[in-house]
């Protein structure tokens, strides 16, 4: 499947840019997530990375659609 | 009112939003950037936002804070963009009846903004620079 | 700044009065006249003070706070004179280097001036007036 | 010994006046208090009384002087 995925924070520079077409095995987020371990390990190395779709943290088992709004969300440090 | 802006934030205006008549106490927390981290003097702040989602994510502590305190007013203002030592980044302002669950409420809404809302802070220092609390 | 006075507090004056630039976080209690109590409609309330002492007391609960917190600045602002429901009676704000602190140190010093700094207030109702919590 | 002592709140009420001289018998601030439950009894109603001696709140054995700034603290109510 192909997914759209927009980005913040230091998961946009590990991802290199805003926004980064994916082509990935499956279609669930956890197949979402294992592609991003293999191909952006940095990213292993945070304190945490949430995926959110369509406004909404998503659990691994979410399935996705390709017209979703999908955003990685690493460790938040408002205020 | 829930409002990320790029502009200053007008204190006052957070303030009277956040006014009720039947309000006994009004709390009102004001986040400023440090000139120091960890001994290291800060140049500036980058603050960035899904803000769609920051939105809707605060929309949810207030209504969490609504079920746990009597709010009888809220207004939350949180900046994005290039801060310098000394500016306001966040404002939260509670009205409640009595002056003690004005505290709580403040100071719930604060640290939940704080531990969920998807907005992240870039330090930049002399020598440096890096994405606050992304890595243990 | 430890401040009583007649004329409307300036709550934006007492704000940059506490700032201090190592802060992180600034918290602010704004008190205002509710517009009923114990379910009677409150006219006005006159509030009055013995102010040389006041002051004093005033600044030993910030002396105390000050042994317990980090305070970067403080501003206390106490009106007296009649008062209509809605106006602010007492704004506290207090600096400090890390938010949770802020939170303490402002409840601690609006708790402690309230129990025991010498200001008093009468409520004047429709059918009567009564000094608050002076019968038990 | 002749004492003014200065009054607020409800205990202005209860004394009538601003300010009031007092003839009391003794020296000590449990003298006052004494001399003040006897002729205004409306203040043992009050939850709380205490005296300020130039500007401190005093003790029972407390020695006051004709001099002292001395003032009864109602029950107060700020904020």
């Amino acid at each position: 499947m192909k997914y759209k995925i927009k980005t913040f924070g230091i998961a946009r520079d590990i991802l290199g840019a805003k926004e980064v077409n994916l082509e990935v095995k499956g279609n669930q987020v956890a197949d979402l997530r294992k592609h991003l371990s293999t191909h952006y390990p940095a990213l292993n190395d945070l304190n945490s990375l949430l995926i959110a779709v369509n406004l909404s943290y998503a659990g691994d088992d979410i399935e996705l659609k390709e017209s979703d709004e999908i955003v990685l969300i690493p460790p938040v440090s408002g205020g | 009112m829930i409002k990320i802006t790029e502009k200053p934030i007008d204190v006052q205006k957070v303030i009277e939003v956040a006014s009720a008549l039947g309000a006994g106490g009004l709390n009102v927390f004001i986040g400023t950037v440090r000139n120091t981290t960890k001994n290291k003097s800060v140049r500036w702040l980058e603050y960035e936002c899904y803000e769609g989602m920051a939105v809707v994510e605060i929309k949810k502590i207030v209504d969490e804070a609504s079920d746990r305190w009597n709010l009888l007013g809220h207004a939350i203002s949180h900046r994005v963009g290039t801060l310098k030592p000394g500016e306001i980044a966040v404002v939260v302002a509670v009205s409640t009846p009595h002056r003690k669950e004005s505290f709580e409420a403040c100071q719930f809404i604060v640290d939940e903004l704080k531990a969920k809302a998807p907005i992240w802070k870039k330090e930049v220092f002399e020598d440096g620079e890096q994405w606050v609390s992304a890595h243990p």
